[in-house]
């Protein structure tokens, strides 16, 4: 779209969109945001992207295609279901490890397959959104 | 462990369908959606054993209590519909080896097909309400994808109406969801039995069950809302249209059976009996509508309708003998049906055209083609020995046990009419001469995509053979099915009682 | 026409000699109890089959499925020798033996079951296999017609059986014919009228009873020993072997008497002078058939000795002449290339044995003494005097008699010893094969004739026992009576044959000219399927018109009114408007959403189409925040931006909101928007205006912290509680990427304009 | 505000009906997502819609203090709100693809898969 | 202006969204803002070493906060008055500032100050297209923006 | 004290906002009424938020709303020029009326 | 009138006034006649809701709704871009091929 000035601001807004996303993702457990929130917010980053220097450039951005991404999203959120099984648990069972202690108060923080799931979501969103994007973008 | 053979038959598809996406570009996609089939298959004959070793089993996703958790819950009905789904899978993957071009492979066809399945087989063993519409929705999708792939006009076209339709009726599906936990609190459908029961605005439940009997009936293709199936179920590839033929609608209708079963019993001489009038309707209006085609697969489009009928007529009916028509006629459905569209695709492969105008000399030149259509096609037609006849008989029976004798009229009458259109498909595609003079000799198709196309058109007739030869186990499978769902106790305390 | 074989074809092939062999096994095999029933009664098999459904497959060996039993092994395994030869070297040969055979075996299941519904399944498997034997040339389109027509004919009477049946056993607790006959006449039962005429139906329509005949004549289009096998001694017998089987059951009363007299006797007489009529000795043969199996009808309307004597001892007659004849005609036609009656004469020189084959079968049929045809008629007269309204059967069984005696002449006399015409071939005799089966066929007939004692010990008293459900009741068989009223009778009709013979010709003129005033069954059946076809398609066309609009207002038409109907007929108050505690701020959101909402609707710019839908998704978002739902506030907004940013993409491609063409249909959209839009609002009224249970929501916010291990409850349900819903939306939301994508980047490499071909190339 | 919110959608519900009755493919998209957000808002409004706190547990407390909006149609809303949106965008693609190839947004003219003279038989 | 620089504001732009300036909160921003700009370095490539001048920064920004209530309380005024009186047209302002971010700099808070919008940069970077809401005298106004915003933004970025 | 300073910043960004957008409406052509909806809504956002800063008072908060206002202050002159750029390359150059 | 009685009191005014900015906005948002007027409302809506947010946060006492604010502070400019973006792209097309050809969208109605 060569507008300077668009571009100039794509440069910050699309690390602070993407970093944004990624706080949204993880605070998301606490606090308004998510898997979905943060993937949409990261979608626009990338659309952003893809506005100020082209679909092509802002896939290449990514590193890896964006149906990739939201189909390996898919595979961990899977997984992050079928580590239960391991556990005994039923699908989809949070599993929760507490670094540094026994519980949610004495630990110093936690490993959780809800949280992988919820990444999961987060790339699945991002890279099928993206994937829609990206391809309208090129057909037009 | 009971949790986990709930849970490998939606998770295996997913599985599958997330790696032959990645892999697509290789020919290995459709290996491993292949192997997937058939690990699906495994995994529901699994499930069907513990089934038919502890009767209703339910497990919790997540370990939260039911109602509060999403409960997985297989009775009769539910285990038999993912079994059936697995079969149609496997046979239609195999079918796609010969069919598919690798052009649709890079497009994602397998991934497309995979989570096709998976969405079904969610729906047949979701014990949740709105985990139900989430189901609906992966398979909507799905359909609607692969509907298009390949994207001729014509696909296009038919796209437009299938998604359009369907996307009202899921619409209208989901505010129904909304309007019922707004009157009941709760989304569970064992727990809603008992809540539904207890509202005490009974005229509103009622309302509600009626917004569900439309949105279910758009999805189950009866009438007056089957518009979108014949609009599009002669536009996709062979494979796709075998197995939305085999399943889509049927998704409906078991819905339609859940619910109207197990929630919405309140009122049945309302909604059941608005049914019986819409079944006999459906009937009557898809065979007529088959009649008047001359296209393959549009008079098998039609037929789908017509059979729906039969389906919900043995719901609506609501004996133990109907439901258990109603279950066995499911069955026995899915499996003539897709394999009546995968007899189109050789059909098509050998004489180059659906439009019976413009085809022939099947019989002369692929006499072992032939044989295979008969056997689903009269079937269809409700012919002893087959599969289809017992289906019919039941209901036929059922509603003469209930001195319905319009009703039986039209269920044998329309049984008729089925005759006429499968004879005219034999007639102007097998027996009658190519009206170019072609000879559509089989082995003209090289033996890589011949065989894989033939295997499973084998498969699913003789299974049609051996249900019709040796209906026993499954007529008493239907007959615990229908009883399950005529009186759902054992359903409700399995799933509100499932341990954590 | 049967397509012409190759006389130097081989015809021994494995096909036909297994099914040979077969057949000839169990003729055998049933003969072992020719001796034993009469002796011992009825011998029994018993599978269970579907025990659930009352089903079994229970066979029942008594006289009459003897009798019947015999006939079909007995006849088939010469039909298919015969036919062996008479198609050596047809392409299809091996599918017409498997059909036969398969004919063979259903008929025998249909004849030997003791359970209705295992009945039924034979019956209809009969109707299946004989549509495929019909249409065995099936590149004549006349062949296809024959066969469907015979198939849905048949097929329609079995399913009104079926209906019977279902009936039978949901009213008298079983499906076992023996043990429904050993109940007696269930004319006493209220609904015994209606299962009588579904029965009735079944049979009528099997054995081709007027006005349902017409399929038989036409059934001739199949190869000749399918017309000798099928026409005579099977499966229009079905019905026949039918009404003789629940004779017990559905006899008794005036409505079986009088249906069955007045049918019997109209086919019958209807069929003689339609037999008159023909020139095609096949179709002559075929209204033969039809005079047969209306006799046959009449007389098992009968409840006395004689008339049911009579009835089993002309079916055994009529089996044996008529296959016989049938496979004469198609050693002529064989032979000499021709079957018409005008031509055809004086082969006897030339085909001595099939000439005294014919006038040995002829001669039974005429009723001639010794042949057992000549006892039958006797019989007859004898049970006609004890029917009901026995003059009527009198007449009518005399005319019939005197049309058969004509057409014995006309068959089986003028081809061989009438004057020689211009024949289109040299005639030589038929191959042994074939000529082996009349020539049996007629000495068996002669033989039951000569040994009526036997004949009646072994297979006629039998019979009728298991008819009249009681031993020793029948009419004896004798070669001489005494001069007494059935001989008077018998003369009388021998006089007025050879009068009928004399004077065909003419007749067959006058008849011709009768039929074309007539209604023909036959055309009609062609403005029927044409009609039936016409209404298919204009009910097709009013549902299924190809217009979206007009499916997705029927859609929302069908949702107002199953919600309008509900409330009409259920008892409902109205809903009440609750605007407590609704403040500006909300009475702002919504005017503001539903000014959104009121320009997308009214403009025909689509970008202000597009920001209107943005300020709708706005207004809701505001909503949510109104409400305290920031997660979902948050995605709504986003959502909503993604879809202005897509639309603004693709919208760059796409065509403008033109409003082409007519528009009037729009008030009536307008009125129905406004109904839906009602019974929306009405319903989630009612719904809200009702108490909450909040046991879900309390649990959620009860244990989201100290049991789920999150503070954010709306996250804690998404990604634990309910994990497996957000798993599932995942996936939608992948699968739709997918699909679009698929759809905008697969289409470009299909060609431009692209056949339904383009899309599935081979690799 | 459930009252308020049920005339809201009445509104919606009928403009989206409106919309998707009408010729142009456009319309009835822009009539889908009118019925998206209207069907969102009567699952939130079927929960109940309570005026207060945001369904979220204090930094150290076990429950929310006070009363807070019902959480479970929100994420029920929140689900279906991005299926919608999956949807719809795969729906927009259909919508254009179908542009490119046909020619046409009119419903009525798109008559590839049911040909106006389908129904007659080519004897 | 380096990555050092960005991946900084881009920790403090974390603590400051998630409302917690504790050393791991800005661990954690400087290692999620690390990724972000390794997945954005195409965008960012700009390794220019600059000096910030904090006290120009303050300097500016208040000038700027100033500037736009001035501006908005102009804007509002011609409104509301019953009258409108304004001659808007649009001028070319000559552009010696290179750099993106100081263009966009420039340009977003010539846009928040009174009377002036930034319309568009010409491609070569040299002319800033400027939309006037008052241009009496469009020379003076080119003049006044060099003088006041471009060369208060120049000082905060020189080296 | 502090509660009357949050009540005017409240009105004032109240008043800034709705003024705004009568501007946009009331103004004569496009480009003049983009600098009542850049500046003075801009201004109105940036009041409010500052009243909401005093009102949540924490450290906290305070930062949220100062990473608000600079989010906005860095979107919303893009935002307009990007508008402008529009409008000037689609009608202005060419002397006729934007078409859409 | 005590210090608190007149926030809550401006409160309520502040919401007003921003409603009616909104309803305001939305005129011209309606009125168009150019899609960049659309897009001007628009914009000015969003920076509106960010308003709205505020206030409503301050009102019901609860911050969490800044959440929403900064959402819309950072993304709402998107919809804004992407319509410029497509005025512009539109513009161009039609100046490349203003005769009608097989690939540009058919024109007449008024947009
Ligand atoms: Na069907
Ligand atoms: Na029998």
């Amino acid at each position: 779209m060569n507008s300077i000035i668009f571009t100039a601001g794509a440069r910050i807004l699309v690390a602070l969109l993407f970093v944004f996303s990624l706080f949204m993702l993880l605070r998301g457990h606490h606090l308004p945001g998510g898997g979905f929130i943060g993937g949409l917010l990261g979608a626009v980053a990338f659309i952003v992207y893809s506005l100020a220097c082209g679909p092509a450039e802002a896939k290449s951005a990514l590193r890896a295609s964006p149906e990739g991404i939201a189909a390996v999203g898919l595979g961990i959120a899977l997984v992050a279901g079928l580590v239960a099984f391991f556990f005994g648990d039923p699908f989809f069972t949070g599993q929760w490890y507490w670094v540094g202690g026994d519980s949610y108060e004495t630990s110093i923080f936690s490993l959780n397959t809800v949280l992988v799931f919820d990444i999961g979501v987060y790339l699945v969103v991002l890279g099928s959104i993206l994937s829609i994007a990206y391809a309208f973008e090129e057909e037009t | 462990m009971t949790s986990w053979l709930l849970v490998m038959p939606i998770a295996v598809p997913f599985a599958t369908a997330v790696l032959a996406y990645l892999m697509r570009r290789a020919p290995a996609g459709r290996w491993i959606s292949l192997t997937g089939s058939v690990l699906s298959l495994v995994a529901s004959i699994a499930l069907l054993m513990a089934v038919l070793d502890e009767g209703v089993i339910a497990a919790q996703m997540s370990n939260w209590d039911a109602p509060f958790g999403i409960t997985l819950v297989a009775d009769y009905l539910g285990v038999v519909m993912v079994v059936i789904t697995a079969i149609t899978g496997l046979a239609t993957a195999i079918y796609a080896l010969g069919e598919i071009p690798e052009r649709l492979e890079r497009l994602g066809y397998h991934a497309l097909f995979q989570t096709l399945i998976a969405g079904v087989t969610g729906a047949f063993l979701t014990g949740d309400l709105f985990n139900l519409y989430v189901w609906f929705e992966v398979m909507l999708i799905s359909s609607f994808g692969l509907l298009v792939l390949g994207g001729t006009r014509e696909q296009l076209d038919a796209g437009i109406k299938y998604v359009a339709l369907n996307l009202v009726s899921t619409l209208i599906f989901l505010s129904g969801i909304g309007l019922l936990y707004g009157v009941t609190g709760t989304l569970n459908m064992a727990d809603l039995r008992d809540a539904v029961a207890n509202s005490e605005d009974q005229t509103l439940i009622t309302v509600i069950a009626m917004m569900f009997m439309v949105g279910f009936g758009v999805k189950a293709g009866v009438f007056p809302l089957f518009f979108w199936l014949p609009a599009s179920y002669h536009t996709p590839s062979f494979a796709v249209s075998a197995v939305f033929a085999g399943l889509l609608t049927k998704v409906g209708v078991y819905a339609m059976m859940r619910m109207f079963t197990l929630v919405f019993v309140g009122d049945i001489g309302f909604t059941h009996e608005i049914l019986i009038w819409v079944s006999l309707a459906t009937m009557l209006t898809g065979v007529l509508g088959a009649a008047a085609q001359t296209d393959f697969r549009k008079i098998l489009s039609f037929h789908i309708i017509s059979q729906i009928g039969y389906m919900t007529l043995g719901l609506a009916l609501y004996t133990p003998l109907a439901l258990m028509g109603g279950v066995f006629y499911l069955v026995h459905h899915i499996i003539v049906k897709a394999n009546l569209f995968l007899v189109s695709g050789v059909a098509y492969k050998l004489t180059g055209s659906t439009d019976l105008n413009r085809i022939g000399g099947l019989y002369k030149s692929s006499p072992f083609l032939a044989a295979l259509f008969i056997v689903p096609a009269f079937s269809l037609a409700g012919f002893p020995p087959l599969s289809g006849f017992w289906a019919k008989y039941l209901i036929v029976k059922a509603s003469i046990e209930l001195e319905m004798w319009f009703v039986a009229f039209i269920a044998l009458f329309v049984g008729l009419l089925t005759i006429f259109s499968m004879t005219k498909i034999w007639g102007m595609a097998f027996w009658k001469p190519h009206p170019d003079g072609i000879e559509p000799v089989p082995t003209r198709v090289p033996a890589h995509i011949r065989l894989p196309m033939m295997l499973p058109i084998i498969g699913l007739a003789t299974m049609t053979v051996l249900i019709g030869l040796f209906p026993e186990p499954f007529v008493q499978f239907a007959e615990t099915a229908a009883a399950q769902l005529l009186d759902p106790s054992d359903y409700v305390t399995t799933v509100l009682g499932a341990q954590r | 026409m049967a397509e012409p074989s190759d006389p130097n074809a081989p015809w021994v092939t494995p096909a036909g000699m297994i099914t040979v062999a077969l057949t000839a096994a169990l003729f055998l095999f049933f003969l072992q109890y020719l001796p034993v029933v009469p002796r011992d009664g009825a011998v029994q098999w018993v599978w269970d089959w579907i025990p659930s459904l009352q089903v079994r497959l229970s066979f029942w060996l008594d006289g009459l499925s003897l009798m019947f039993a015999l006939l079909i092994t007995g006849i088939g395994t010469l039909v298919m020798l015969y036919a062996a030869r008479y198609l050596a070297g047809h392409p299809q040969y091996n599918r017409f033996a498997l059909y036969l055979f398969s004919f063979m075996l259903s008929m025998l299941g249909l004849v030997l079951a003791d359970n209705l519904i295992a009945l039924f399944v034979f019956w209809e498997l009969t109707t299946f296999t004989s549509y495929l034997l019909i249409g065995f040339s099936h590149t004549d389109p006349k062949s296809r017609r024959n066969a469907l027509q015979a198939l849905l004919l048949t097929a329609a009477g079995g399913l009104a059986l079926l209906a019977g049946f279902i009936l039978i056993g949901i009213t008298q607790g079983t499906f076992e014919l023996s043990q429904l006959n050993a109940a007696g006449s269930m004319a006493e039962h209220p609904i015994y009228l209606g299962i009588l005429i579904l029965v009735l139906l079944g049979a009528f329509t099997k054995s081709a009873q007027v006005p349902f005949h017409f399929w038989l004549p036409n059934a001739m289009a199949a190869p000749t020993p399918v017309s000798a096998y099928l026409h005579s001694a099977t499966m229009v017998k079905a019905g026949v072997y039918l009404l003789a089987r629940m004779h017990p059951s559905l006899s008794g009363s005036d409505v079986w008497v009088y249906t069955l007299t007045i049918f019997g006797a109209v086919t019958a007489v209807f069929a003689s002078f339609m037999a008159l009529r023909q020139t095609d000795l096949k179709q002559t043969l075929a209204y033969t058939t039809l005079m047969a199996l209306g006799t046959l009808v009449m007389f098992l309307a009968g409840s006395s000795g004689y008339a049911i004597t009579a009835a089993m001892t002309f079916l055994l007659v009529h089996s044996l002449y008529k296959a016989g004849l049938f496979l004469v005609i198609g050693i002529i036609d064989h032979e000499t290339g021709t079957r018409d009656a005008n031509v055809l004469g004086g082969l006897a020189r030339a085909m001595p044995i099939t000439a005294v084959a014919a006038g040995l079968s002829g001669l039974a049929m005429a009723g001639i003494p010794p042949f057992l045809g000549f006892i039958a008629k006797e019989v007859a007269y004898a049970g006609a005097l004890t029917m009901a309204i026995s003059w009527f059967v009198v007449i009518m069984g005399m005319a019939a008699f005197a049309l058969m005696f004509a057409v014995a002449l006309i068959v089986a006399w003028k081809p061989f010893f009438g004057p020689q015409g211009d024949l289109p071939r040299t005639p030589h005799e038929g191959p042994w094969a074939m000529v082996l089966g009349p020539i049996t066929l007629a000495v068996i007939g002669l033989l039951a004739g000569l040994l009526p004692g036997v004949t009646a010990y072994y297979l006629v008293e039998p019979a009728v026992a298991a008819v009249m459900g009681a031993p020793d009741v029948g009419g004896r068989l004798k070669l001489w009576a005494g001069f007494n009223l059935p001989l008077l009778l018998s003369v009388l009709t021998f006089a007025l044959g050879f009068v009928l013979y004399k004077v065909h010709a003419r007749l067959r003129a006058m008849l011709a000219d009768m039929e074309a005033r007539a209604i023909d069954m036959d055309a009609s059946w062609d403005v029927f399927l044409d009609r039936f076809m016409a209404l298919a398609k204009g009910q097709t066309r009013v549902i299924q018109t190809g217009v979206l609009r007009h499916y997705m207002f029927v859609t929302f038409a069908v949702f107002a009114l199953s919600v309008l109907v509900t409330l009409i007929l259920r008892p409902a108050a109205a809903p009440f408007l609750d605007f407590t505690g609704i403040g500006f701020v909300e009475w702002g959101i919504a005017a503001l959403i539903i000014a959104g909402t009121v320009l997308v609707v009214l403009t025909s710019s689509r970008i202000a189409a597009l920001v209107g839908l943005g300020v709708v998704g706005i207004g809701v978002a505001l909503i949510f925040i109104a409400y305290s739902a920031p997660d979902v506030a948050i995605t709504q907004i986003l959502v909503e931006l993604l879809v202005v940013v897509l639309l603004a993409v693709a919208l760059l491609k796409m065509p403008h909101l033109d409003r082409t063409g007519k528009q009037t249909h729009r008030p009536f959209d307008a009125g129905l928007a406004v109904l839906v839009g009602g019974v929306t609002t009405w319903v989630l009224l009612r719904v809200t205006n009702a108490p909450f249970d909040r046991r879900l929501t309390d649990f959620f916010e009860a244990s989201s912290w100290t049991e789920a291990f999150g503070r954010n409850i709306v996250n804690v349900i998404l990604v634990d509680f309910r994990t497996l819903d957000t798993f599932g939306e995942i996936a939608v939301v992948i699968v739709a990427a997918l699909g679009a994508y698929a759809l905008l980047k697969g289409g470009q490499k299909a060609p431009p304009d692209d056949t339904p071909d383009a899309t599935k190339e081979d690799r | 505000m459930e009252a308020l919110t049920a005339l809201v959608v009445g509104v919606l519900v009928a403009a989206s009906v409106y919309l998707m009755l009408a010729r142009n493919f456009m319309r009835f998209l822009f009539g889908l997502i009118l019925l998206s957000n209207a069907a969102n808002l009567v699952i939130f409004a079927s929960g109940r819609m309570t005026k207060g706190a945001p369904a979220l547990v204090p930094y150290g407390a076990d429950t929310p203090a006070g009363v807070v909006g019902n959480a479970l149609p929100q994420a029920l809303v929140l689900t279906a709100i991005v299926i919608g949106f999956g949807l719809l965008a795969f729906t927009l693609a259909l919508a254009f693809e179908t542009y490119r190839r046909l020619r046409t947004m009119d419903t009525d003219k798109m008559r590839v898969a049911e040909p106006k003279d389908a129904d007659e038989d080519k004897k | 202006m380096n990555g050092f620089l960005i991946n900084l504001l881009l920790a403090f732009a974390w603590a400051a969204m998630t409302g917690s300036f504790g050393l791991g909160t800005l661990a954690t921003g400087a290692v999620l803002g690390f990724f972000a700009l390794w997945l954005s370095a195409p965008l960012t490539g700009i390794d220019r070493l600059y000096f910030l001048r904090s006290y120009r920064v303050v300097r500016l920004a208040l000038y700027f906060f100033w500037e736009l209530l001035l501006s908005s309380v102009r804007v509002a005024w011609d409104v509301v008055r019953p009258f409108p009186k304004n001659k808007p047209a649009i001028i070319e302002v000559p552009l010696s500032v290179k750099s993106d971010i100081e263009i966009l700099l420039v340009t977003n808070l010539i846009s928040l100050t009174p009377g002036t919008l930034s319309l568009d940069v010409t491609q070569d970077r040299s002319t800033l297209l400027v939309h006037a809401m008052f241009a009496d005298d469009p020379d003076a106004l080119v003049a006044e923006l060099k003088n006041g915003m471009e060369r208060m933004v120049a000082e905060v970025f020189e080296k | 004290m502090i509660d009357i300073l949050k009540a005017l910043l409240i009105l004032g960004g109240g008043a800034f906002v709705l003024i705004a957008a009568i501007g946009i409406v009331r103004l004569p052509d496009l480009l003049t009424r983009m600098h009542a909806s850049t500046k003075a809504g801009t201004l109105g956002s940036l009041l409010i938020l500052v009243a909401l800063a005093f009102d949540i008072g924490t450290v906290s908060g305070t930062s949220k709303v100062l990473a608000t206002v600079f989010f906005l202050l860095l979107t919303a002159p893009i935002a307009a020029h990007m508008i402008g750029r529009a409008y000037a390359r689609t009608s202005v150059k060419d002397d006729k009326p934007a078409k859409e | 009138m005590s210090a608190a009685d007149f926030l809550d009191l401006s409160i309520q005014i502040g919401l007003g006034l921003i409603l009616l900015g909104l309803a305001v906005a939305f005129i011209r948002l309606a009125v168009g006649p150019t899609l960049a007027d659309r897009v001007v409302a628009l914009d000015m809506m969003n920076i509106t809701i960010i308003a709205f947010c505020g206030l409503y946060a301050i009102a019901i006492e609860d911050p969490s709704l800044l959440d929403v604010a900064i959402v819309v502070a950072l993304v709402g400019f998107l919809a804004t871009v992407a319509l410029a973006r497509y005025a512009e792209r539109y513009f161009d097309r039609e100046k490349k091929s203003p005769e009608p050809d097989a690939d540009k969208p058919k024109g007449g109605g008024d947009d």
